[in-house]
This record gives C-alpha cells, structure tokens and sequence, in this order.
C-alpha cells in the first residue's frame, strides 16, 4: 500500500519537475513577450499542481491507519487547498501580465508576407 | 537542515543582491528585490525560525516590493547606475 | 597539501558559511548606499544591509539537530487532558472548591514532560529580529515618501543632479 | 567617490572577516548566544509559565511584551509620519510635471474583479485564523495583521484606489490604527489598576473569565496580538494608500 502511494507521488513529481523544465526552456528560447508568458504560465501552474498533488500522495502513505485520526488529513487537506489557490491564482496573474504588457503597448510577434519572422520590438 | 540546499540558496542570495542592485530598470530591480526576500524566506524556514520566514514571507516579498514598485511608478523608470 | 587546504577551507569557510554570507551582502549593501547615484538603489541597498543583519542574527540561534521553537504540545496535551479529566470527576463529586488543587494538578503533569534546551532552536534572536523586519517596513515606507516628495520638488531621482539643483538656487538667491 | 566607498566596504568588512576565527561554529549549541541563562528560561518555562506551546509567541507577546508595545508605536509613528511628509510637501516652481510614465485602462478587468472578489474574503479569513492561532503554530500579531492589510492594498490594487477608499475611508484607518495600540496599552493598565506590574497579565485573571493566571497569561497574549494586528494591518494599508496616489489619496496605481 506504501510502496504504490510513494512510486504514485515519485510519478507525480517528475512529471511536474519534467513540465518545469519544459516551461523554463520556453521562457529561454521564446521569442516574443506573449509566448514566453504563455510558456511560462501555463507550464508553472501544471507543474506546481503536479508537484503537490505528489506531496499530498506521499503524505497519505505517511498516515497510520491501523489508528487513524481525521487530524492526520490536516496536512492533505492543506496541501490540496494549496492547490486550488495556485489554479485560481496563478493563469489570473499571467492574465494581468498580458493585459499590461497588451496596454503598455508591446507588439506581438507577427509573420510577414515574405514568410520572415520580424521581431517588431 | 540540508547543508547543500543551504549552501546553494545562499550563494543564490548574493546573485539577486547584485542583479538587484545593478539592473538599470527601476520596476525589474524592485522585482528582483522580492525574489531576494522570498529566497531569504527560504533560509529562514530551513534554519527553523518560521516566524521570522513567516514574516519576511508576507512583508519583504509583499508588502516591500508593492511599496516600491508604487514609487517607481510615481516618479522614474530609469536609473543612470 | 591539498588535505591542508581543505582542512583550511573547511574550517574557516564552511563552518561559518552563513556568517561568511551575512558579511559579503552587509558589504554589498553598504557600497550600494555609499555609492549608488539613485535614491531608489540605495533604499534597496538599505534593505540588503538590513536583512543582512537579520541573517546573522538568526545564524547564532541556530543549534545542530534541534527542532523549530515551538513545543511538541500534543503529548502533553494529551496528558493535560486526562488531569482535566480527573480533576473535572474530582470537582463533580466533592465541589467546586477544588479549583486551586485542580491546578496544582497540572503544574507536575508538565514537569513530568521535560524540555532540553538544546531540542529548540533559540527563540531570543527570532522574536528581536520578528519586529525588526515590520518596523524595517515601515521606515522603508518613510523612505519612499521623502523620494516621492524630492522627486516633486526636483524632477529627479538622482543625486548629483538634485544637488547641482540645489547649488544653482543658492547661486540665484 | 566609487574608490572612496570600496576602500571603506572592504576595510569594514575585511574586520569582520578577520573576527570570523573568533565566531562560534555553525549550529554550535553551546555557544554564548544560545546558552544562555535568559533564552534557556524562555525555553525550559514558558510551557509552565503561560502554556502556551510557541515560545516566540510568549516571549513576544508576554516576556518582552513592553518591548513589542513600543515596535507598535513605532509602526503608528511611520503610518502618520508618511502621511504628514506627503501631504505638506509643497509645489516648488520649477519641479516636476506631474505625468505618470504610462497610462492604466479605465475599466478594470473583469477576470482579475472576480478572482479577486472569490480570493479576499478566504484571505481575510486566513489572515484571522493566524492572528487567533499564534499561540499554536507560527503566526500572530503582527504576520496577521500585514496579511489583513495585504488583503486590503489586493482589493485597491483589483478595482482602483477609490471603491478601496470608499470602504475604509481614511479616518477610519486612521482611527483603527489608534484603537490597535490603545487595545493594547489597556491590556497594561489593567494590569497596572489591579495592583501588577504593567503588562504582568496573570492578575488578569480577576477580569477575564479564565481558571487560572497561567490562562490569564494566555488569553491575554491573544488580545494584545489583536491590538498589534489592528495596528499592523491598517498601517500597511495607509502606506500603500499614500505612496501609491502621492499622497492626494485619489487615481492611484
């Protein structure tokens, strides 16, 4: 029972970590503002929802159940109402980046006729 | 506490003190002033002083950085140094 | 020679790295408030001394192996919790009188659970240096408030520029 | 200048780094600083002393609680100080033109509105939940209180200075601010009346409907940490208030 919680929860986190390094490869090698914030705000929210819902597995395995106590789920069920907060906050706070990047007046990368990628700023 | 974690957040430490202070935007050195606080937050909690880390947590990487980006919008983006 | 160098290293670098660190950034901040031209990078400065100073405090209070200076109470409260028990059924038969053994109770259940020292980390420096980052918020606040008001009075952030101002008003008046 | 500057850093700390031999090691338990008499006590009593479980709670709130009530002071005395520096500060002819270096939309977002408008109340609340529950796990006065006024400058950040303001205009800042710390001065004069020292809560307990001095101690520790985040949060709340919108408390970020 431990030992299948604990390879769910190692899963969970490599795959967020793998999904980390995704996101910070694209805030690199991006060209334009929008799409580094895209790579960055989206791959930053899957993977730290990742990487704590593996936090919350491997606490579950950490849980004696032979006595359990309903205050042993303290810690999961914090760790899960992390994890509504960053869904909730994290694409709101890429979204007020955009938008002022949008009003400060930052063009977004646009392909010509001449099949040339132009950075305009 | 983890000796390396430790090690490798304190030498992080005195990278962002000096991309703080010598980054030529006013708004991007008030950022990385926040990222400082937060990385020092982390210290904090490692050393086990979570009050400390408590409150650096919601004032250095908060409120701080909030008041100075405020400022650098009301007067100058940019700085000669 | 090598075995030397480490033995050296280690010695005076490792075992007092955090130390090591609390200086290069107190050294940090003050070049950056003695030198820098704009307001805003020396107040950012400031804060980097300040916190700093606040490293090396909470560096002397750590102890090797100890654990976060707030008590392991369940045990304990467990135990409370039987006393409580105990002195509740002694008060239901005899009275309401024994309120004051009821607590004399409970003073031997805590020493029975005894605190070393050298378990938690030491809480002196974390409550000195706890007030010391709010009220280094709000000076930084007044800080900023005397920038904003140079700037209204003299349209820049700079300092060589505010006191060529400064000098050529004495000049015309 | 630069030159000037660099040989005073280095002399300075070239000092301390030659001090460095004399510095206890890393995490020695034994040295000066952590043993002794006075944090021993802090750790060894405070159980037996208040009961209460998180010792830079007690020791902030009740061993150096004089300590604490003056760092409150201190805050109050910043809040009103900005106030004061922004709001006398006269045009000198010949200054700046006041013309901000970008422009922010009218109409604010109405994604960030509604996030914003789901997220402050759980914040508040958390924020209140760490005020009340100090004495267990790390929390209290003061990083409630800056979570409350963080709410606060969220919610002047989301829809503009001016609904913020409308909700908590600034007397009633300013009059709250005063309330925090006159909580907590009341919680030493009480003390004091009752024949203590001032702020030596465990006569409290004649007032407060406890069994004990030690939960005297206790429950009294709760309500300065109220007293501080009173103070706290709306202080933050002014600071933002009045550095965002140079002081004239309209427009704003």
């Amino acid at each position: 029972m431990i030992i299948i919680l604990n390879i769910i929860s190692i899963v969970l986190i490599l795959t967020g970590l793998v999904f980390f390094f995704g996101s910070v490869v694209g805030v690199v090698r991006f060209p334009d503002f929008y799409t580094r914030m895209h790579a960055a705000g989206k791959g930053d929210t899957l993977s730290s929802l990742l990487v704590i819902m593996g936090f919350a597995v491997y606490h579950l395995g950490q849980i004696h159940w032979s006595h359990f106590v309903w205050a042993d789920l303290l810690v999961v069920v914090k760790l899960l109402a992390i994890c509504a907060f960053i869904m909730l906050t994290s694409p709101t706070a890429t979204h007020a980046l955009m938008d002022a990047g949008y009003e400060d007046g930052i063009e977004p990368l646009v392909r010509k006729k001449g099949n040339a990628l132009e950075d305009k700023k | 506490m983890i000796w390396q974690f430790d090690i490798l957040i304190l030498i992080f430490l005195v990278v962002t003190a000096v991309i703080s202070l010598q980054v030529k935007d006013l708004l991007a050195a008030s950022m990385v002033f926040g990222t400082y606080s937060f990385l020092i937050c982390l210290l904090w909690a490692g050393m086990g002083a979570v009050d400390v880390a408590f409150t650096e947590a919601t004032v250095g990487a908060g409120i701080s950085a909030v008041i100075l980006i405020a400022t650098v919008y009301n007067t100058r983006r940019d700085s000669s140094d | 020679m090598s075995v030397m160098g480490s033995f050296i290293i280690s010695q005076y670098v490792l075992d007092h790295f955090n130390f090591w660190v609390a200086v290069i950034l107190m050294m940090i901040g003050l070049y950056a408030m003695i030198t820098k031209n704009n307001l805003i990078k020396k107040l950012i400065g400031m804060s980097i001394f300040q916190t700093a100073i606040i490293l090396f405090y909470v560096s002397a209070g750590v102890k090797e192996g100890a654990t976060i200076p707030i008590l392991e109470h369940h045990a304990a409260e467990t135990e409370q919790v039987a006393a409580g028990d105990a002195g509740a059924e002694h008060g239901s038969v005899v009275g309401a009188d024994h309120d004051v053994s009821k607590s004399s109770e409970k003073a031997p259940a805590h020493e029975v659970h005894e605190i070393n020292p050298d378990d938690y980390s030491n809480p002196l420096p974390h409550v000195l240096m706890l007030t010391a980052i709010v009220v280094g918020v709000a000076t930084l606040g007044v800080a900023l408030a005397v920038a904003q008001v140079i700037y209204k009075n003299y349209g820049t952030l700079e300092e060589d520029e505010i006191l060529a101002k400064i000098k050529a008003a004495e000049n015309d008046g | 200048m630069k030159w000037i500057g660099l040989i005073a850093v280095i002399f300075t700390g070239g000092l301390l780094l030659s001090a460095m031999d004399d510095f206890p090691n890393w995490g020695d338990a034994h040295s000066p600083a952590n043993s002794s008499p006075v944090s021993q006590y802090y750790i060894e009593q405070t159980m037996t002393d208040s009961g209460v479980p998180n010792m830079v709670t007690a020791v902030l709130a009740d061993y150096r609680g004089y300590d604490t009530m003056f760092e409150t002071v201190v805050v109050l005395i910043a809040g009103i100080a900005i106030m004061a520096i922004l709001r006398v500060a006269k045009q000198v002819p010949g200054g700046a033109k006041p013309t901000p270096a970008h422009e922010v939309g009218d109409q604010h977002d109405i994604i960030i509105g509604t996030t914003c408008r789901l997220l402050i109340p759980v914040l508040q609340l958390f924020a209140l939940y760490v005020i009340a529950h100090g004495h267990h796990s790390p929390g209290g006065g003061f990083q409630g209180g800056v979570i409350l006024g963080a709410s606060f400058i969220l919610a002047a950040i989301a829809k503009g200075l001016d609904p913020a303001l409308q909700r908590l205009p600034e007397k009633r800042y300013v009059k709250l601010a005063f309330v925090g710390v006159v909580i907590y001065v009341s919680f030493g004069v009480a003390c004091l009346i009752l024949g203590e020292n001032f702020l030596d809560y465990g006569v409290l307990h004649e007032l407060l409907p406890t069994m004990s001095a030690e939960e005297a101690r206790s429950h009294s520790m709760l309500g300065v940490e109220i007293g501080v985040a009173f103070t706290v949060s709306m202080i933050m709340f002014a600071i933002y208030a009045n550095l965002a919108s140079k002081g004239e408390l309209e427009g704003g970020l």
